[in-house]
């Protein structure tokens, strides 16, 4: 498992790739028949309005913590051999990708979902916030809409 | 006994602050440290709070050199 | 919308930085919040046998066919921007991937339940065909289990 | 009229061949072009049919140069 909160941009196939074949494939040799992965990126639009960047703010150790809660988490409820999560923070500008959730399994019924509930978890209970810049000001998010 | 307060995102605009040391007394709860903190302030309902970096209920007990955390909504992903 | 069915072996995640850069965020820049990807690759052990290679039998013209029917099936559905699917056949060694199936969406919902449908749909009704090689056997594998 | 048939995966090992044109009566379903190409045998309960590259009931009605395909439950992915 590899949990990464960064600054800087990142290219998410090319983060699994490289994960993939350096630990995944490693260990995992023949054994994971499937993986399930969630990329969220930054749209140009919300609420009507025209998105010009943002900000993410986080809860520096909670954060990684929480994360790793909702991995062990999904880890009792789904046979999963290895997880990555790899989530942005500070200014971001529209495409760039915020998120990125992996998962590998043996099965695909526990990659879809062990994937899809780490990504809802995430999006409920990791403490970040975004802060939207528009033409001429900025909000705050006011809360994640469900995912279900 | 002193706690460790935080607050983030619109909380510590609203605040005015990013965190404090408040000094409360020996039988505390998080919500008796927002008191202390805010300066009496009404806590809004849905404040999220965590002590030692997990989520908990505004009535936890709270201890000496805790870090009890209060925040808006979370919004990542 | 990209459809490939190939003989040689190919690099999902390769794959899908190329398939992004070069179709989606040129035509959708700034629109896609969110895409799921799954891939499936070749395991080594099946039904408690240790499986050396696999060969992987189509129907060239309705797998490409089905496959189509099956995203605007999933068009009608959800809120799709674009979908790459790559399936191999011929020859295969354990750990190749057999399978990606990607979706782009702007909401998570939508990318997460289309991904999932075309992989269920692509499994139940693509016509492709697997044949193990075992130690000093080979067998068809009798049909594919349930994923939901 | 002739039909085009084709056979794939393991029945195309049961019927030793990968396909053939048959020849039938001008009012035929595609399971009397199995009847017709199989040499009589009854068609397995699991057998898939398809006309054409589409799916169908095996009580279809068949066409003169229709493509009738005939094959085991799927196994991709």
């Amino acid at each position: 498992m590899k949990i990464e909160i960064r600054e800087l941009p990142f290219a998410p196939w090319e983060a699994l790739q490289r994960y993939e074949s350096e630990v995944v494939a490693d260990r995992y040799s023949g054994k994971f028949g499937a993986s399930a992965v969630f990329v969220g990126s930054m749209r140009d639009f919300n609420e009507g309005d025209e998105v010009r960047g943002m900000t993410l703010e986080h809860y520096p150790g909670m954060t990684e913590q929480e994360l790793g809660r909702i991995v062990a988490e999904a880890r009792e409820q789904w046979a999963l051999l290895d997880e990555l999560i790899i989530h942005r923070v500070g200014d971001l500008l529209p495409n760039e990708p915020i998120v990125l959730v992996a998962v590998w399994s043996a099965h695909r019924k526990d990659a879809f979902e062990a994937c899809r509930h780490i990504m809802e978890a995430l999006k409920s209970r990791a403490p970040f916030w975004k802060k939207e810049q528009l033409d001429s000001s900025s909000r705050w998010v006011d809360k994640n809409t469900d995912g279900y | 006994m002193t706690v460790k307060v935080k607050f983030f995102a619109s909380l510590k605009e609203q605040m005015g602050c990013d965190g404090a040391t408040v000094a409360i007394g020996e039988v505390a709860t998080a919500a008796d440290v927002w008191l202390a903190a805010s300066g009496g302030k009404a806590m809004p309902t849905n404040v999220l709070v965590a002590v030692n970096m997990e989520y908990c209920d505004p009535n936890q007990r709270v201890r000496s050199g805790d870090e009890v955390a209060f925040f808006p909504p979370v919004t990542g992903g």
